[in-house]
């Protein structure tokens, strides 16, 4: 019990120097690489609390997902700092501020009379230097009363951990009843696809969502193209050979953590996850052009996951037991062929989302009517 | 003291970490790191309950495991959108900033 | 015929269907998916009404026939009813008056702003139905979340500077309130291991791990509702924002997480809060009047005057708290008035933030200064204006005076007459701000307008701020629509 | 009644049909008819109630003597403004609008008299205020507009505090009350009396324009096109009179609160006199009598309440009967006296004298009776003399006031003016003395012998003689004395005020500001966190 104790006190600390890495970082590169370990030590922390599907999933959405959309953020914010581009296919941000150098980018506020002015924020403004990440810090007494109040929470929190010790109540029983009926194994799915379907539903309807927010800060011009500055070109031997090499393995395994998911860690968005990272690995690499956002294929399979879970939802209706209920007789393989839509359409729209808005115009013959 | 305490102590840290850099972090990039962390901590609490719900041959409960899953996912689109939000803010003003320009003539 | 408790799973999916069809097929189907949306949505919202109204009962659904704590239930009382209607009607505004600006040509490529705001536009109707409805703590954060996520690209939606960083700030405050949030369900669900509404009110009770899960949560939604002083976000998203956008967000998606305040204080925690922490809420609302509306009185522009007024008017709400949390007489009242004030702000708001966009769209600009002359050249939007105005200020016959009478009763009735003081004084400042639009457009000869403006969206303006009006014949006595599925002694204090 | 519902509907109805551009630019010719359903409820309809039948707000009218001698005289101004204002307004650009708000202030004043409930007295009472500020600013130059501001802005603070008043009222009533006269009845046993009574002394006080609320009746009359004064003046003012009649107890003795109405009273009656002749508008001399007339009625009040009398609400009605009647004719005379040109003397002199005179109290004039009336509530004692004395100062404004149209200037050698001009003032006029003689001894129940006996003629004549005396004496030797001057001393006190105003805006606006940096609303946050959980932990 000690050593294995002792090895958690280890991740622990581990995983909370990386957060105060991630916090104290001179570089905004640094604290994104810093987070990035810290999402995949914390997937290890997720083992250790016996919680496998959440353990692949921060792997592969907490760290991996979100660390590429991160680490292309930090990258494209210090490009601008550094006038070499440092990550192929990205350039320099196109309009460093034509408008706002006509002498508007003074702090501004949002109000005033016509009369008598009110006075201009006491904001860090002037501190804001393109690309820097440093400096603009809040003055010490704000520092010292956020220290205070943000202690002042965790004590509350840990204090409660330590007051409640003992075992937490846990429908764990009752999820575990219900499985047989489902043709399923894993508590996880079972919660996620049938009990609480609900909320996985709605929250596919936010995936959408996000990625029309995503979608909406296209420019006008470019609507209907593709993601990235420009083409990736092919290139870089390295990279080539792997996005050929791992892409067959990926698909495969992603089938496979999908399939299991019915009865061991797995399922739709941790295979959707892994699918994300072969197809990122592809397009990074040059072999696949992103595609235009306004491709009607590209949107028919984004919305199809979706659209399914719903219809199977609906026809629930039919049902004594009504909506996002499943028939007994075919239960399993009704769940195993939404999930292989979701997958699908999750894939994509994480790889989407890690792409971001369109920034070439699109093809006049792409476009959607 | 279990291994289940520990994290939840863990996650308690984090979430005072995720705090304080929300609050003293100028950066809007390191404002979404923070929060990134302030989720996880979150996220681990629900997990430290889970495991103290172990029962029924599991691990853990699994209602809040498929919880954390849902939370995950969100927090990750949270994290894209603002992402881009942020770089479209830098390629308009030509600064990562969470100031207010000043709104230009219009209905 | 549909049974009427699956009007509660199609009253969420009818707008989600409409995203995702919308994200399908795209270019101009998007519109026609929203308004077929909005047609659908309002017929089951009077469905839904209708049944309460006439049963005296609520409505549950239970997703799947998984019975909570394993599963989720939907739940319709009285309060959901009325948001229910308030939303649909505030939709069907937003939809007719927002054809005109995001129209896509036939046969035209497809642009972004139509397709990104029917879609959005529905993803928040979808958000908001699911907090009207949500029986389960968890179902509604990602029915918060659903909202946020469609309510910031609407912000940024003109892709201005100013705008992407409103939107950005908004997005950033508003998803650490949403972890607060998700902090306090953890640690429900380690105390009482479930989240639903009905279970939890059963089970809780006041001990550290409930009063640490109010704090968290009332303080993250509070974020949401830019309570002041947690309203940085508000006053630029919701004057950036296109009018129909700002409309939908000043009237309707603050009140998704006020709602959720309110589920929590006296559905799903009853007796946790306490008096001190409900007189703190309420002190917060009064700041919130007395400082949002001077400020709006300092507003030289149109939208960013009315954005500061909900600063105010939101204020009003969280009066609720010690007004209504004790069992009796005066509570019921508060209750009542309270939720009229939602309603009744809700609908005023909308035409206030759709008149000042025909406003804009004519003038080329939103500067109040250059007003002068507006109400011959666009008499019916200043009339619709005025009346909104009418109801912010409380003056009878309107929703807000009913609103603001009933809260008054209750304070005095209940001997807190200094929240009284605060509602009177909003009063004089609400119409202060109106009165400065108001009165430089009653004077002058008509002004040159840049556009045309044609009657029918003057007349949507106008037809809501006539709801405004009409929703004064609510008479003041304890609403029994509204107290469908209340419990008898809705207690917040021990 | 048909009578009551038509006094509030046949308005509203008209101002409906106002929605038609084609009927607004005729509606003024039309507008008399509007306060005719008025007159014939007072008239008919006296006693009468009427329960308004709408599912949701349950309103009712009904119409007491009081309420009838109010409504009656209301009415009869209005119809008389009406065909005045047809006239005055023909071929005017903005008749549109102002029939509009002529319409809908029409509307409140009648009905304030008939409102039996707390909601429609207060939606009514609202009306007349709140529209009346259409009609104060159609000038629609800034200076219009600046008094309009500061008239709204005294309309609603009075609103606020009455609003209150009618809350706490309501909260003190028996359960489910909601007609004026019960809530009122349980007024004196409840433990909010005191603060209910100063809300609802100081919010009718406002409309009353008593000192110091009195400061936009002067601006606003002179302000307001010449048919909207004098309605606003003679009619709209009483919503104030009625107000009081209504919500103060009656029958009850409060001789603090009677003592407190008397001084309140007697600054207004003696401050409108001083204030009043120095100025020369004679516009503005009106609106100075009407701040001193109604601090009259509001002594009036004062000793009913301080005796416990229930017969003080028909006197101060009777009062403020020939005051509506009066006041309303004197604008119409003086609008019309630049355009009498020769007819001037005959035409406008002579009968505003007899009115203006009878204000005092000159016998044989409405005035004679209103002062009779009002006698035996003043009583014998210091209030007694108070009134005498302030019939005098009354006589003096109105000297002086008789001076100021005489000095107006004559527009050129014009035709006499046309006769729907002449006519209103000239019906007024007689009406102001006729309706008091008639309604005297039949409503009243007062003696016409003892009216006329030799004694009560000259204990009414003697103050006009002095004031009038001395009035005229100002006018040829004290023009040194008085300064006589346009003084408005609202503008610079508002101003000042606006400087305040301002820099308190400033302060909440850069307080704003700070609080909306995102460090300041982060720490707000979570301090609102910890501060909600420790107040919840408190009490454990």
């Amino acid at each position: 019990m000690s050593l294995a104790l002792l090895a958690d006190g280890a991740l622990v600390l581990l995983v909370l120097g990386l957060a105060f890495w991630v916090n104290a970082a001179a570089s905004g590169f640094a604290a994104v690489v810093g987070y990035v370990a810290f999402g995949l030590l914390l997937a290890l922390a997720w083992m250790r609390l016996a919680a496998g599907d959440v353990a692949l999933t921060e792997a592969a959405v907490g760290s991996g997902a979100t660390g590429a959309v991160l680490v292309a953020a930090a990258m494209r914010l210090r490009a601008a700092a550094d006038p070499p581009p440092s990550w192929p296919g990205v350039s320099r941000p196109s309009t460093p501020n034509r408008r706002s150098a006509d002498g508007r980018d003074t702090p501004g506020h949002d109000g005033g009379g016509d009369d008598l002015a009110p006075p201009a924020p006491y904001s860090d403004s002037h501190r804001d230097v393109p690309g820097h990440d440093e400096g603009g810090k809040p003055g010490l007494s704000l520092r010292l009363a956020a220290l205070v109040l943000s202690g002042l929470v965790t004590a509350g929190l840990a204090g409660l951990v330590l007051w409640t010790a003992g075992p937490a109540p846990s429908l764990a029983e009752a999820a575990t009843r219900h499985l047989p009926g489902l043709g399923m194994g894993n508590a996880v799915t079972g919660v996620l696809i049938a009990y609480r379907a609900l909320d996985t539903l709605l929250e596919k309807v936010v995936l959408l969502l996000a990625l029309g927010g995503v979608w909406s800060l296209t420019r006008d011009r470019v609507w209907g193209g593709r993601p990235f500055p420009r083409a990736i070109p092919a290139g870089n031997g390295a990279l080539i050979l792997l996005a050929r090499l791992l892409p067959p393995i990926g698909i495969v395994v992603a089938v496979y953590v999908l399939w299991v998911g019915a009865t061991d860690p797995g399922g739709a968005f941790q295979g959707g996850a892994i699918l994300t990272a072969m197809w990122i690995l592809v397009m990074l690499a040059g072999l696949r052009d992103a595609p235009p956002i306004g491709s009607r294929r590209l949107r028919l399979a984004v919305a199809a996951g979706p659209a399914a879970f719903l219809a199977v939802g609906l026809a629930g209706f039919v049902l004594p037991t009504g909506f996002l209920s499943y028939p007994e007789s075919i239960a399993k393989p009704l769940i195993i062929a939404v999930e292989a839509v979701l997958t699908l359409s999750i894939a994509l729209i994480l790889g989407l989302l890690v792409a971001g808005p369109a920034e070439r115009p699109p093809d006049p013959a792409e476009r959607l009517r | 003291m279990t291994p289940a305490t520990l994290y939840g102590l863990c996650s308690a840290v984090l979430v005072g970490a995720g705090l304080y850099g929300m609050l003293v972090n100028p950066q809007p990039l390191r404002k979404i790191l923070s929060l990134n962390l302030l989720g996880s901590g979150t996220f681990l609490l629900f997990g430290v309950i889970a495991r103290r719900g172990a029962a029924a041959g599991l691990g853990g409960d699994p209602v809040p495991q498929a919880m954390v899953i849902t939370g995950i996912v969100v927090a990750f689109s949270a994290t894209a959108l603002a992402v881009a939000l942020l770089l479209r803010v830098f390629q308009e003003t030509g600064r990562p900033t969470l100031d207010q320009p000043a709104p230009k003539d219009g209905g | 015929m549909i049974a009427a408790p699956a009007l509660l799973v199609l009253a969420i999916m009818a707008p989600a269907t409409g995203v995702v069809l919308a994200f399908a097929f795209g270019g101009r189907a998007a519109e026609w998916i929203a308004i077929a949306t909005t047609v659908a949505g309002a017929a089951i919202a009077a469905g839904i009404a209708a049944t309460l109204w006439s049963t005296g009962l609520p409505l549950r659904y239970v997703i799947g026939d998984w019975a909570p704590p394993l599963g989720i239930a939907l739940r319709a009382d009285g309060l959901s009813a009325i948001m229910l209607l308030t939303s649909a009607v505030v939709m069907g505004a937003v939809v007719l008056f927002a054809r005109e600006t995001f129209a896509q040509r036939p046969g035209a490529p497809e642009t972004r702003t139509p397709l990104i705001f029917w879609t959005m536009l529905m993803g928040v109707w979808a958000g908001l139905n699911a907090v009207w409805l949500a029986g389960d703590l968890f179902t509604l954060y990602v029915a918060l979340e659903l909202l946020t996520f469609s309510a910031v690209p609407l912000v940024s939606l003109e892709g201005k500077p100013e705008t992407l960083v409103a939107a950005l700030r908004y997005m950033l405050f508003a998803l650490v309130g949403s972890v607060l949030y998700l902090l306090g369900c953890a640690l429900l669900y380690g105390g009482y291991g479930t989240l639903d509404l009905e279970l939890l009110a059963h089970a809780v009770r006041a001990e550290p791990v409930t009063v640490l899960a109010a704090a968290l949560m009332t303080a993250g939604l509070a974020a949401k509702t830019a309570l002041f002083p947690l309203h940085l976000w508000l006053p630029p998203a919701h004057a950036g924002a296109p009018a129909a956008a700002s409309a939908l967000l000043s009237a309707l998606v603050v009140k998704g997480s006020f709602i959720l305040i309110v589920r929590l204080w006296f559905d799903a925690l009853p007796g946790v809060a306490g008096a001190g922490a409900a007189t703190l809420l309420a002190a917060m609302g009064a700041a919130a009047i007395i400082c949002g509306s001077i400020v709006a009185l300092r507003q030289a522009r149109l939208k960013l005057m009315i954005a500061y007024s909900t600063v105010a008017q939101i204020g009003y709400l969280f009066f609720l708290f010690p007004l209504a949390g004790a069992a009796g007489h005066w509570s019921r009242i508060a209750w009542t008035g309270g939720m009229m004030q939602l309603v009744a702000h809700a609908v005023a708001k909308a035409a206030m933030f759709l008149a000042a966009g025909l406003i804009g769209e004519a003038l080329g600009h939103d500067r109040i200064a250059g007003f002068a002359g507006l109400g011959r050249a666009l008499p019916v939007v200043m009339l619709a204006f005025g009346l909104a105005g009418m109801s912010l200020m409380g003056l009878p016959p309107s929703g807000g005076f009913v609103a603001k009478a009933m809260l008054l009763t209750a304070s005095v009735g209940e001997g807190q007459w200094w929240w009284a003081v605060v509602i009177l004084i909003g009063g004089l400042l609400a119409a202060g701000y109106t009165f400065r639009v108001l009165a430089p457009a009653l004077a002058g000869g008509p002004v040159p307008l840049v556009a045309p403006i044609p009657r029918s969206r003057q007349a949507i303006v106008l037809g809501l701020a006539v709801c405004a009006l009409l929703l004064g014949l609510v008479p003041l006595r304890p609403s029994q629509l509204l107290e469908v599925g209340r419990p008898v002694a809705m207690a917040v204090s021990r | 009644m048909i009578w009551l519902g038509a006094t509030v509907g046949v308005p509203l109805a008209m101002l409906l049909a106002c929605v038609l551009p084609g009927v607004r630019y005729r509606m003024t010719n039309w507008l008399a008819l509007a306060a005719v359903p008025g007159l014939g409820a007072a008239l008919f309809a006296s006693g009468a109630s009427l329960d308004l039948p709408p599912l949701l707000l349950r309103l009712r009218l009904s119409l007491d003597g009081p309420g009838a001698l109010l409504l009656g005289a209301a009415a009869l101004l209005w119809i008389a403004g009406g065909v005045y204002a047809a006239a005055w307004l023909r071929g005017d650009a903005r008749r549109g609008r102002i029939a509009v708000w002529w319409l809908l202030t029409l509307a409140g004043s009648l009905g304030v008299f008939i409102a039996a409930d707390l909601v429609s007295f207060y939606l009514l009472f609202s009306m007349v205020s709140l529209a009346a500020y259409g009609l104060v600013i159609e000038g629609a130059t800034p200076d219009a507009l600046r008094v309009g501001l500061i008239y709204v802005a005294l309309a609603i603070f009075g609103e606020a505090l009455l609003l209150m008043g009618f809350v706490m009222l309501a909260v003190s009533a028996p359960d489910g009350a909601s007609l004026i006269r019960d809530v009122v009845a349980a007024l004196p046993a409840s433990p909010r009396s005191n603060a209910i009574l100063t809300l609802i002394i100081l919010g009718f006080g406002v409309k009353l324009g008593m000192v110091p609320f009195h400061v936009w009746m002067p601006i606003t009359y002179r302000t307001a096109p010449v048919p909207a004064a004098a309605v606003l003046s003679g009619a709209a003012v009483k919503a104030g009179v009625i107000g009081l009649i209504r919500f103060l107890p009656s029958g009850v003795a409060l001789p603090g609160w009677g003592q407190v109405l008397v001084v309140l009273g007697f600054i207004s009656a003696f401050y409108g006199v001083l204030a009043g002749v120095r100025q020369s508008d004679p516009r503005t001399v009106l609106a100075f009598s009407s701040v001193s007339q109604m601090g009259v009625v509001i002594a009036v009040f004062g000793m009913g309440l301080i005796a416990g009398d229930t017969g003080v609400a028909l006197a101060a009605a009777f009062y403020g009967v020939h005051h509506t009647l009066v006041k309303g004719g004197l604008f119409l005379g003086v609008g019309l006296a630049p355009l009498a040109g020769a007819w001037r003397n005959r035409l406008v002199l002579v009968p505003a004298a007899i009115m203006a005179l009878g204000m005092a109290g000159l016998p044989l004039t409405g005035g004679f009776l209103a002062k009779l009336a009002i006698k035996p509530v003043l009583g014998d004692g210091l209030a007694g003399l108070l009134g005498t004395v302030s019939s005098a100062a009354t006589a003096l404004l109105m000297t002086h006031f008789l001076f100021r149209v005489a000095a107006l200037p004559k527009a050129a050698p014009a035709p006499p003016p046309g006769r729907d001009l002449r006519w209103p003032w000239l019906a007024v006029a007689v009406a102001s003395v006729l309706v008091p003689w008639g309604l005297y001894p039949a409503v009243l129940g007062g003696s016409v012998t003892y009216a006329l006996s030799a004694s009560s003629l000259w204990r009414s004549l003697w103050p006009v003689l002095v004031g009038g005396g001395l009035g005229f004496a100002m006018q040829r030797w004290g023009g040194s004395v008085i300064l006589v001057r346009d003084s408005n001393v609202i503008v610079p006190v508002s101003a000042r005020v606006d400087r305040i105003m301002i820099g308190l805006g400033i302060a909440v606006e850069r307080f704003d500001i700070v609080l909306r940096e995102w460090p300041v609303a982060m720490l707000s946050l979570i301090a609102m966190a910890v501060a909600l959980a420790v107040l919840m932990l408190a009490p454990i």
